[in-house]
């Protein structure tokens, strides 16, 4: 250690880290740190040409560990690793100091950032010196996959599994698979039937035999690791008293979908006072059974539709729920093509036409004319009953926006667009895959950008609006590319286990068994016979829960290791 | 108070021509591109918003459907044809049917077979009153002086009485439109200003200034829509005036009186040119303006140019001596003038004094606003600083 | 060595002298310890005279036993002196391997300590208000006594150690083990601990040990203890999980909890927070007001974590000025 | 010059790192006297990296977390939640002031509230003064 030969590099990244951390300063002082025995600055490390030079000094300068001060580790870590373990060196031997978004992006004082980036940077030094080189360890993979959940990203997902050849289980709490989808009568933008996009599924996941559907079913636990769970369904289709049935599968595509919100909670829309307020999902009732009516019967010769109901608001929720735009102009066709003598008012907050084909239907919404009133996001409009005299149902009260007029809106039929909302059941779902959720309860993906379909939890993955609001399209391309994911890894046949896992150390271990309850993944396993403990390297997580507990410092938190740590505690304070 | 909204407004004004409104999403590239819209008067956006919206009370008090000339370049900017040119124009139709108070005005426009047949049945009346006239004190062979079969000085005491008519009717919606427009609550109008922009009622009148406005930028070529526009404009002012004043020095023969010839020759140049090239442009659609054509457009252009063909006929055809001919010419001609004449006051004709007390109105409201903000800021100004 | 006899000398400063007794607790052993080896200072039962270990040659000794702390200039001396004169020094026991008993005086200061034994203890005649000073100056002569410091050390901080023996006291066939290892020069590397085990008291006792989860701590006396159940389990603070073995599970086979008089394990740098950690985590609520009810059974934090090893450990002192 | 505190930051690196980073990405300012260290999980903050931090020069420690209930690894952060409060215990038994060792939960969407902690902390202990350990443990190795 004490004759290792260790690589600085700072990365200027282009302006944002040199235009506050003074990195020539800082690349002096970081030659000047023991065992340093090369410091580069350069304007983008993580380039090729950046990479290039890290490799080509772990060459000539015969370095054994590198440290590169650059941006988050959570961006580049795995970039650098990859290029060091190109130049022979193991992937571990490598440190990163974060000097930009934890330091170049947050303060404006030149020498106090430069300061904070040396005290990082000596640490990242001093760390590395007690690197350790690691070893991944492959696991076998079982073939099979469990699906939850049996909506449209159930059945897109389980499909692409099953007609590759793999063995894949639907589990449904429902008694009948469609979910949501199911609810709906045409979808927007095409105006194609929903029933015929579920009917053709349905049929074929029906029809193929590497595919077990298990209705009124839920997942109660499950257990292991990647390539190598085991699911406990518990059946209650048809049987008097449930069965639980035991599964191996290797992973695991959550696709539990959504719910609606619960238009009762926002009171001045009078859902649940006023009969002719509805929901959209009561209108769709409405549309399937093909009449469009009051509740006492009428053709509505008014009818409003109100957008962004529990979403985009402070009350209830903040994001927006992707699909209810493009319903309400689906809406909007269905009642003129119902009714053509019918008046639809579209109170909306911004129009969301993200999608493919969104806004030409936007447009063609329009051109049906719809009228589209818009409100503001924090305010809400009021619907009351209308006078005596009035030729409508309902008022509706709203600041309109566009015009900077307070107005009223005749209405016979008020729709509520309400948005999509995380399932009661969604955190009971997470804990027992282990799996994380959002503020909002959507389960959290791996990366929101580069790694959209996967979890933390490595094999299990998640499709549709489990993980946020979506439409159909991106369901379905979520759920697929859940399944190419899977079969990715289902062709390989084994899988790589992370290198950074906890061990105890046998000879310190005296099996006080302090640690046996403390890990969440049940990845601690006590030997009677030799009164020892041992963690099961391919189910640990690496938290380091039980690396600090261990009273006798005999579990070692691989690449998080007591001296690692002390040394970059001893480094941030130099 | 919150407005009541009428969703069904928009199909009323389809009636008056309008097309697409419901498109419009409120970009407000129209307003952007408007030469004449401007921070007070900010259309066509605002106008589209009240139409879809069907603020009729708002729209029926507005003054910016008069300030646009259909240049039409906001409807080539919309990008969702939404046709805001187009709506002004039908507004314009629709406000004429407002200040109306007869209702006929609302009549004619929402069925271009209802106007036609009224101006049938008034031309043919007016033709069989003429005849009967003609033929019980004079001679179809005789043109002018004794005898004549039509004698200017009758027929001068006949224009005199339909044009006081027409007059009325037009003095009476144009009070109407001055008290949508400027009786408004909460603005106060000083009288002197009236005075003040009184001036502005000759100029927009005889420049119409404005529509060259429109065009300021465009390649001359494109300028001829405002030519056009202006020759038929100053030549049937100019035709009206000769009419209604100097008909006796107009019709007598066969000596022509420069004087007062020489007027009516430019101004029949001007009529004729200027109807021909709106008829060949609405049939070619060669201008964005020209493109929607309402049947009143029609009924307007080619009663004009029938008035005008005969007027110049009849003239001719008595100059060369062929009074018979001549005679049943004015005939025709008169039969077109007294229709004419009468639905001014209901149709689009009506818009050259609308328009140019718009100009007017929205001359003396821009300078009121002017001073309500700098007596603000006086105000502002001498409050003690807090 | 066997031609020579072993050059010893067994030293006691700040403890108890329970280390000394220890080594007597050998028994019959301590005579072949004489048979090998001439005790050249053993103050509880050699004579010998400071002047006569200055006299010494360095290297002289061959072994020393130290032990109890570094309370005062004398004990720093002796310490500094010893070292000149050994060949190898061993702190001996947990006063001088950690600080020991002694060492929880660091919770408090010299000051407080000082007025509190000589001015406002109970027995004090009162208007006797005499605080000992280093020097006191006496018909012109002047008088030294050692100077009282301001905070324990344990015997590391002071000289260089070479091994250490911890306990408190060092359990006596550990004393004969290392005085058996010194002879048959089976040493391990220097820094060692030596005479105890490698692992934590829990792999010598008996005790049943379960997956443990914890609703409330109790005092020994405050249940009916269950003699085969782990007694952490019971809800009885024991550092044995957190403390070297090699005492022959004395504690916690009589009931009660281990102390961590033998420190902390090899791989740990502090004995107290390690502990702290591993109670903590076995701790079974979610609710951190219930979390403070089961702390607050506990008095004193120090005492349980740092009973024998306050000066050894990362913070080592009270910060109070 | 003002007295500048140095603060070790222990970090998670699922909520708290990545919010900080989020701060970073959201060019939210805040105070220089935080250094980061990264750890897998608040439950890996051993007491005694706290310990040796003030022991070695620091005037203040920060461990941040998922918010309970939010944990990545379920419910590491209540194994630190349990461990603070002894941990503070036994601190104010070596006469260090409460306030220098904090526990907050900062989510991985919470950069503006990791920065307002970081802030808060910052004033809190500049008020404070220096911490006494280090300067105390050095006196004591040159004088008795």
């Amino acid at each position: 250690m004490h004759n290792s030969k260790i690589g600085v590099y700072l990365c200027n990244c282009g302006t944002n880290i040199a235009k506050i951390v003074d990195c020539p300063a800082l690349r002096e002082y970081a030659e000047a740190l023991p065992n340093v025995v090369v410091s580069k600055e350069y304007k983008y490390m993580c380039s090729n040409p950046g990479q290039e030079m890290i490799i080509q000094d772990i060459k000539d300068h015969g370095l054994d560990r590198v440290v590169v001060a650059a941006c988050s580790p959570r961006m580049h870590e795995r970039t650098f690793r990859s290029a060091i373990q190109t130049a022979g060196l193991n992937p571990y031997m490598f440190e990163m100091a974060n000097i930009r978004e934890q330091c170049s992006w947050v303060h404006e004082d030149t020498w106090a950032a430069t300061e904070k980036a040396k005290a990082l940077t000596k640490a990242a030094v001093l760390r590395v010196l007690h690197h350790e080189p690691l070893e991944r360890m492959s696991v076998k993979m079982c073939p099979s996959t469990l699906v939850i959940g049996g909506g449209i990203a159930g059945l897109t997902t389980a499909l692409d599994l099953a007609e590759a050849g793999q063995q894949v289980y639907i589990v449904e709490k429902k008694d009948q698979l469609g979910g949501n989808l199911a609810r709906v009568d045409l979808t927007a933008p095409y105006l194609d039937s929903a029933r015929d996009l579920l009917t053709e599924r349905i049929t074929r996941v029906r029809e193929n035999n590497k595919i077990e559907v298990m209705l009124n079913s839920q997942l109660k636990s499950l257990e292991g690791f990647v390539g190598n769970f085991v699911a406990a369904i518990q059946i209650q289709d048809g049987r008097p008293v449930a069965e639980t049935k035991k599964l191996e599968v290797g992973n695991v595509v959550v696709c539990t979908g959504y719910k609606e919100f619960d238009a009762g909670r926002i009171t001045h829309y009078g859902y649940g006072k006023l009969p002719n307020v509805i929901t959209s999902f009561e209108f769709e009732k409405m549309l399937k059974a093909g009449r469009v009516e009051t509740k006492e019967g009428r053709i509505p010769q008014y009818v409003a539709i109100i957008h962004c109901v529990g979403s985009r608001s402070q009350e209830f929720h903040g994001y927006c729920s992707r699909v209810c735009c493009m319903t309400a102009l689906k809406y909007a066709h269905e009642i003129k093509s119902a009714i053509p003598k019918c008046y639809v008012s579209d109170v909306y907050i911004d129009m969301h036409a993200f999608g493919k084909g969104h806004e030409d239907f936007y447009k063609r919404t329009s051109e049906v004319k719809t009228l589209f009133l818009m409100y503001g996001k924090n305010e809400r409009p009021v619907i009351r009953k209308a006078d005596r005299g009035d030729d409508c149902e309902m008022l509706i009260e709203v600041n309109e926006k566009l015009s900077g007029e307070v107005i009223e809106i005749p209405a016979d039929l008020v729709i509520l667009m309400v948005g999509m909302e995380a399932r009661e059941d969604s955190s009971e779902v997470a804990r027992s895959v282990n799996i994380s959720q959002d503020k909002e309860g959507w389960f959290i993906e791996s990366h929101p950008k580069l790694d959209p379909v996967a979890t933390t939890t490595d094999g299990i993955y998640i499709a549709g609006t489990c993980a946020s609001p979506k439409d159909i399209p991106d369901t379905v391309a979520q759920a697929r590319a859940a399944a190419a994911r899977i079969l990715g890894k289902i062709a390989r046949g084994k899988i790589d286990v992370e290198a950074v896992y906890a061990e105890v150390n046998q000879d310190y271990c005296s099996g006080c068994r302090m640690c046996n309850e403390l890990c969440p993944y049940s990845a601690i396993e006590y030997d009677e016979q030799k009164r020892r403990s041992k963690v099961i390297s391919a189910v640990c997580k690496a938290c380091g829960a039980c690396v600090s507990s261990c009273p006798s410092g005999a579990i070692k938190g691989r690449h998080f290791t007591d001296r690692q740590i002390y040394a970059q505690i001893e480094g941030v304070l130099a | 108070m919150p407005i009541r909204i009428n969703p069904k407004l928009i199909d009323e004004l389809e009636l008056f021509g309008s097309e697409d409104v419901q498109n419009c999403y409120h970009c407000g590239n129209c307003s952007a591109v408007c030469p004449h819209a401007d921070e007070v008067f900010v259309f066509p956006r605002r106008s589209m918003r009240s139409l879809q919206m069907g603020l009729e009370r708002k729209l029926e008090r507005s003054i910016e459907p008069w300030l646009c000339y259909y240049c039409g370049q906001c409807s080539e900017q919309c990008p969702r044809n939404a046709e805001p040119g187009e709506t002004m124009m039908s507004l314009r139709r629709w406000l004429i049917s407002r200040y109306d108070f007869t209702g006929l005005s609302r009549l004619f426009y929402k069925s271009w077979k209802t106007e036609l047949a009224a101006v049938v049945l008034i031309a043919v009346l007016a033709a069989a009153g003429l005849l009967a006239y003609g033929f019980g004190q004079g001679s179809i062979h005789i043109y002018d002086g004794v005898g004549a079969f039509l004698p200017s000085s009758a027929i001068h005491v006949f224009d005199l009485t339909i044009g006081s008519l027409m007059l009325l009717f037009l003095l009476a919606n144009s009070i109407r439109m001055w008290w949508l427009i400027m009786n408004r609550n909460g603005e106060s109008t000083p009288w002197w200003l009236y005075l003040r922009k009184s001036y502005l009622l000759p100029w927009h009148f005889f420049t119409q200034k404005r529509y060259a406005e429109c065009e300021s930028g465009k390649p001359a070529s494109v300028h001829m829509p405002w030519l056009a526009h202006l020759g038929l404009m100053l030549g049937y002012a100019t035709m009206l005036v000769l009419v209604m004043l100097f008909l006796p020095a107009l019709q007598e023969g066969p000596q022509i009186r420069w004087s007062t010839h020489a007027f009516g020759y430019l101004a029949s140049i001007g009529l004729l040119v200027g109807t021909i090239y709106m008829i060949h442009g609405r049939l070619k659609k060669s201008q964005v303006q020209y493109v929607h054509s309402h049947g009143s457009d029609w009924i307007f252009l080619i009663l004009l140019f029938l008035i005008a063909i005969s007027g110049v006929l009849q003239h001719i055809l008595h100059r060369i001596g062929l009074p018979v001919a001549a005679n049943i010419t004015y005939v025709v001609h008169l039969a077109f003038v007294v229709p004419w004449l009468l639905r001014m006051p209901f149709t689009k004709w009506a818009h050259m004094i609308y328009r140019t007390l718009a100009m007017y109105f929205a001359g003396i409201r821009r300078e009121a606003l002017a001073k309500q903000i700098a007596v603000a800021d006086t105000v502002q100004q001498l409050r003690p600083a807090a | 060595m066997a031609d020579k006899k072993l050059q010893i000398a067994l030293y006691w400063s700040a403890g108890c002298g329970g280390c000394d007794v220890a080594v007597l607790d050998t028994d019959e052993f301590i005579l072949e310890v004489a048979k090998l080896a001439d005790i050249r200072l053993w103050p509880i039962a050699v004579d010998g005279k400071y002047k006569d270990i200055e006299a010494m040659p360095d290297g002289e000794l061959d072994l020393t036993l130290f032990n109890g702390a570094v309370r005062n200039s004398e004990n720093e001396h002796m310490a500094k002196l010893l070292r000149k004169k050994s060949k190898l020094l061993i702190a001996f026991g947990s006063c001088a391997h950690m600080g020991g008993i002694p060492g929880l005086a660091n919770l408090t200061t010299r000051d407080d300590i000082l007025t509190t034994v000589y001015l406002h203890n109970p027995s004090i005649e009162t208007g006797n208000q005499t605080i000992p000073h280093p020097e006191t100056k006496v018909d012109g002569f002047s008088l030294h006594i050692p100077e009282f410091y301001k905070r324990v050390y344990k015997l590391s901080d002071v000289v260089d150690v070479d091994y250490f023996v911890p306990g408190c006291p060092p359990a006596p066939h550990q004393v004969k083990n290392v005085l058996l290892a010194v002879v048959g020069g089976q040493l391990p590397p220097k820094g060692s601990v030596i005479g105890a085990s490698d692992r934590a008291v829990c792999d010598d006792c008996a005790r049943e040990k379960t997956e443990k989860k914890l609703k409330r701590l109790h005092r020994p006396h405050e249940i009916i203890q269950d003699p085969k159940k782990c007694l952490l389990e019971q809800g009885i603070l024991c550092v044995g999980p957190a403390t070297r073995s090699g005492c022959g599970v004395r504690c916690p086979n009589t009931g009660q909890g281990c102390r961590g008089c033998y420190g902390p394990l090899p791989n740990v740098i502090d004995q107290g927070t390690k502990f702290i950690a591993a109670l903590a985590s076995i701790i079974d609520s979610r609710d951190p007001k219930e979390i403070q009810q089961i702390i607050d059974q506990t008095p004193d934090m120090i005492a349980i974590a740092y009973r024998f090893g306050l000066p050894a450990s990362l913070l080592q002192r009270s910060m109070r000025s | 010059m003002s007295f500048e505190p140095k603060i070790v930051g222990f970090l998670c690196q699922w909520c708290s790192y990545t919010g900080a980073d989020l701060a970073g990405t959201s060019r939210i300012q805040y105070r220089p006297n935080i250094r980061v260290i990264r750890l897998m999980c608040s439950a890996r903050v051993d007491p005694s990296f706290i310990a040796k931090s003030l022991a070695d020069g620091a005037d203040g420690v920060l461990v941040c977390g998922c918010h309970p209930g939010d944990c990545h690894y379920a419910e590491g952060n209540y194994k630190t939640m349990r461990r603070f409060p002894f941990l503070k215990k036994m601190l104010a038994a070596y006469g260090i002031e409460d306030e220098r060792v904090r526990l907050e939960w900062v989510s991985a969407s919470e950069g503006q509230r990791f920065a307002d902690v970081v802030n808060d902390m910052t004033e809190r202990i500049r008020l404070l003064g220096p911490s006494r350990v280090r300067s105390k443990l050095q006196t004591d190795k040159a004088e008795r």
